[in-house]
């Protein structure tokens, strides 16, 4: 029961929403995009889930007294400007596409662009020729990288035409080969799953 | 009547890939109930996924904790199987964490998974003999925003000292910061994801990688159950009709006929 | 005037957190933590908001207008808070499985059809075109390269022989394929540094440059007599 | 073995914070400074810039902002360069957003521009920001549909009595459509591209290219790639502008690793071969 009824859900739908990619049948066509809608407003309500188990952390390290309280509070009482903030005055109020333009945005910004320094600091670490595949690697790389830059063209005229060859030819290649794999490993895993083998999602581990 | 409407509205354009897709969901099937009546696929070793143990190991060793996630994805589309790939080697690795009573810290960033999580993760320790040490604390929910829950990560991988990171699951731009961060840290790591874009930063940045559909293979390898395993020898038969029809399309390509070109446009 | 001031402070506000939030590229420290917790506070408090209006605006209003149906999935989801209970813990399986059902299906069927499907059909290549050498090579590189790299993750056994050869071209395309993927992203995230930057230029923010600057090197020079020596790389 | 001391060992093992900081002089100096390294034009930014040479004067075109803050560093100098082309032709401009972010983006581009938004005396004749609309690819269909089924501009202006939206009754009436994304630009083909006819432009990251090339040129008729794609089209309008200077740091960065890679390998090559 605990477990065989959500599986009979599943399966249920996967096969509905099967049906409804490569069938043309009203009733399945409405229904599959009635509940896709349905599903994304259920994954909405489970938000909450996130804020009480998010309050329930913090809360708990600043009673305990554990290291890092004062960060807790400050997390506690930004998480609550933005709720009570968002929910009064609603999320397209000038005041709060200010708050969201002013802090979110540079935060955002500054996180996702941490990523340019640590490609540098890995490139550096990685990219050593110690095996014939990591030359290949390292040459590709390097190559792309001249290709993209003006500097590259300064050097040598032919960069960007090697490095849209490498793109256009093995990168083709090679891309095409890895999502045919996941397109493949990922029907396997649904049929363990709908043969109910996998049971990992349903919370009863291995 | 409704079978009139199905054949004659066929959604254009779809019938090889239909065709394909049974083909291939009826050979895994079939391979499924073969291994049942005790026929026991064998596997190469997958030098990544037999790594867990040694960064399990390590971790345990240094008595320091593991942190887990399964990325930012959740149970929604593209994303989708790949956080259930990364929560079925969740349920592995928190069975080895109960054992030798190591930390573990599993974050992510849906809340809808959170459920899922701490059911995956409280019955491995049942299962493990050890319900007491599980610690509800380590269950973490960080953020819904991609590059808030990334600074998040960030933070604990620095902060707890976390010996053994291993990324699992759907990554998106955030696996390099994550990945050198950890690091920095000095984890050892292993990273696993079908985002194809993404892979290239683990490959550089982590000890080990599990390249694209070795995620998918990984819960059913570790799990050694033979009907599982029989789904992994399942997509090697997939694979090779696959690459049947490639070569023997280019082949006929090669001589001007279209017969394989023409079934794909149909 | 107040308008002109929002704006000021507004882009203090945005120089100083990228800053807080670049202060870890020197090591974990108390202003980036605060910057972290800042930003998971604000950003998950936005997400809930934006998650509550997209419940109202979906099923709210549709149910309030007499379309009782939506009432089923506002309900069911409610399930899902059973989590927090002891004893019916596992009630929260019944939306989860609904909302797995969907969103696998949904990416199964499509999936196949554009991940494994259309690309067999942009493979089907011929091997040969006479008096097009250049072509050809191309050709045979992407057609070996695809059936080469599927072979490579071939589980069921080591392989040996031809197609041994085979899976190892396919390891050195996708190899290519990986060095050539991060040398195209690295542009794109350069240019999200630049962008950074150029909102540090602006003034009043580039007031936060030198003070910035003045602060790590105070703090390099306080770890340096702590003997707190920095990370190091290993080769 | 090598001692700690040893030079090949310092090459090999230099501390990340010394890259991350060279990073920063690296990126942050051309900024300030910028060299002017010629910048090569490449053929799909070309043929975007003669699309919009060879449109007649007057021409109804489209800006959809489907971007969000994000993508802005690399899609906003694309903004600033075309839209400086279009009002050199006297091209009418639309603009609308399908991101919640864009309108802000809009907004900036007609002040950059036009030196004012709404309060410029051919607001409403030239160019118009109608704002976000919400439904993401439902909102393109309807909008391709009838561009009048917005009903206020950003601003709170009703969209009905501006002149320049007099004409449209489709997306036919469209003589080109700008999309700036990082996302995706199908969605626009299969909105307006296919079903009317509109040619279509990516103003797009660089990451999002390999996604547009398949479209590239029967259905996207050319497309800028990220920062690169805006210095270029600020060559070809003789507007240098931020992208230009962008591309210096570009150059400087992408110099930076290639020597520190270079580095790396000197003294893992020279420690590798030395007896130990």
């Amino acid at each position: 029961m605990k477990l065989k009824v959500p599986l009979g859900i599943t399966i249920i739908l996967v096969l509905l929403q099967v049906a409804d990619y490569y069938f043309k049948v009203p009733v399945i066509n409405t229904a599959a995009a009635n509940l896709t809608v349905a599903i994304l407003v259920m994954s909405a309500i489970a938000v909450g889930i996130g804020i009480i188990s998010l309050t329930r952390i913090h809360v708990r390290r600043i009673v305990g007294k554990r290291p890092h309280s004062l960060e807790s509070a400050i997390m506690l009482i930004t998480l609550a400007i933005f709720i009570l903030v968002g929910a009064v005055l609603g999320s397209g109020d000038p005041s709060y596409v200010y708050m969201f333009q002013n802090i979110i945005v540079p935060l955002d910004s500054a996180m996702f662009s941490l990523a340019g320094f640590f490609m540098a600091s890995a490139a550096y670490r990685a990219f050593r020729a110690r095996s014939r595949e990591a030359l290949a690697l390292l040459v590709a790389a390097v190559i792309v990288m001249l290709g993209q830059a003006p500097i590259g063209e300064t050097f040598w005229s032919g960069f960007p035409v090697l490095s849209q060859w490498i793109l256009d030819v093995p990168n083709t290649g090679g891309v095409r080969a890895l999502i045919m794999g996941i397109a493949i490993g990922m029907l396997s895993l649904t049929i363990r799953m709908l043969m109910g083998h996998e049971k990992g999602y349903l919370g009863t581990g291995a | 009547m409704l079978g009139e409407v199905i054949l004659l509205e066929f959604a254009k354009g779809v019938v090889h890939s239909f065709t394909l897709l049974v083909i291939s969901s009826v050979v895994m099937i079939i391979l499924l109930y073969a291994s049942r009546k005790g026929k026991v696929p064998k596997i190469r070793k997958l030098a990544a996924i037999d790594a867990i143990d040694e960064a399990i190991g390590r971790a345990t060793e240094m008595g320091r904790p593991l942190h887990f996630t399964p990325g930012i994805g959740d149970f929604y589309g593209y994303d989708a199987p790949m956080t259930i790939a990364g929560i079925s080697v969740l349920g592995h690795v928190a069975r080895r964490v109960a054992q030798y009573n190591t930390p573990l810290i599993v974050t992510f960033a849906a809340p809808e998974i959170e459920p899922v999580i701490t059911d995956v993760v409280k019955q491995a320790y049942l299962a493990a003999g050890r319900p007491e040490r599980f610690n509800p604390d380590g269950i973490r929910f960080i953020s819904t925003r991609q590059f808030a829950y990334t600074a998040g990560v960030v933070g604990i991988l620095h902060r707890e000292k976390v010996a053994a990171n291993l990324m699992i699951g759907y990554f998106a731009g955030e696996s390099i910061i994550i990945a050198e961060a950890g690091f920095l840290a000095g984890a050892i790591q292993i990273g696993a994801t079908a985002n194809t874009y993404q892979i290239p930063f683990f490959v550089v940045a982590c000890d080990h990688v599990l390249v694209s559909e070795e995620l998918y293979a990984a819960g059913a390898y570790l799990s050694k159950d033979p009907v599982q395993l029989a789904a992994i020898t399942g997509q090697d038969w997939v694979r090779l009709i696959v690459a049947a029809f490639l070569v023997a399309g280019c082949v006929l390509a090669t001589f001007g006929i279209s017969l394989i070109a023409d079934f794909f446009k149909m | 005037m107040i308008g002109l001031d929002a704006k000021l402070l507004g882009i203090i506000l945005s120089g100083g957190l990228t800053l807080m939030a670049y202060s870890f590229l020197y090591r974990e420290n108390r202003v980036s933590r605060i910057a972290e917790h800042i930003y998971l506070g604000a950003a998950t408090g936005y997400g809930a908001v934006l998650s509550g209006k997209y419940v109202y605006d979906n099923a709210a209003v549709p149910l309030a207008k007499g379309n009782a149906l939506w009432a089923i999935p506002l309900l069911s989801s409610l399930l899902l808070y059973f989590y927090f209970s002891k004893k019916h813990f596992w009630l929260y399986r019944l939306p989860t499985a609904a909302i797995i059902g969907v969103g696998t299906g949904i990416v199964v069927a499509a999936d196949f059809r554009t991940r494994l499907t259309e690309q067999i059909k942009a493979t089907l290549l011929p091997l040969f075109i006479v008096n097009k050498p250049y072509e050809t090579i191309n050709n045979l590189i992407i057609i070996f390269g695809v059936v080469g790299a599927l072979i490579f993750f071939y589980f069921s056994k080591e392989l040996k022989g031809p197609t041994r050869g085979l899976a190892d071209f396919g390891k050195y395309i996708l190899m290519v394929t990986f060095g050539a993927s991060f040398g195209q992203t690295f542009m794109a995230r350069i240019s999200l540094i630049i962008g950074r930057v150029q909102s540090l230029y602006v003034w009043p923010a580039s007031l936060l440059l030198p003070l910035a600057a003045i602060l790590v090197a105070v703090a390099f020079v306080w770890d340096r007599r702590k003997q707190g020596k920095p990370r190091v790389s290993t080769g | 073995m090598a001692t700690e001391k040893d030079w090949t060992h310092k090459l090999a093992t230099i501390d990340p914070r010394v890259i991350f900081l060279l990073l920063f002089i690296c990126v942050g100096a051309p900024l300030l400074m910028p060299f002017g390294l010629p910048v090569g034009i490449s053929p799909p930014t070309t043929s975007t810039y003669k699309f919009i040479e060879g449109l007649p004067s007057g021409s109804i075109v489209v800006s959809a902002f489907d971007m969000s803050a994000a993508v802005a560093p690399e899609c906003y100098p694309q903004v600033a360069a075309f839209t400086t082309h279009l009002k050199n032709k006297n091209h009418k401009i639309i603009e609308v957003a399908f991101d919640s972010a864009g309108p802000m983006f809009a907004d900036q581009a007609l002040k950059d521009v036009f030196g004012a938004s709404k309060d410029h005396p051919l607001y409403g004749k030239n160019f118009v920001n109608l704002g976000y609309v919400a439904g993401g690819e439902a909102a393109m269909k309807a909008f391709a549909g009838d561009p009048k089924m917005i009903q206020k501009d950003f601003y709170g202006k009703d969209v009905k009595d501006l002149e320049i939206m007099q004409p449209l009754s489709s997306a036919r009436d469209f003589k080109l459509m700008i999309v700036i994304s990082g996302s995706q630009v199908d969605n626009f083909v299969r909105q307006f591209g296919d079903p009317h006819g509109v040619p279509i432009v990516g103003a797009v990251t660089a990451v999002l290219v390999t996604r547009v090339m398949p479209y590239y040129p029967a259905k996207v008729v050319g497309y800028l790639n990220g920062l690169r794609g805006a210095a270029e089209y600020e060559q070809l309008v003789k507007r240098p502008g931020i992208a230009l200077a962008g591309m210096d740091a570009q150059s400087a960065a992408h110099l930076l690793v290639i020597i520190f890679i270079l580095v790396g390998n000197v003294g893992y090559i020279v420690r590798k071969r030395r007896p130990s």
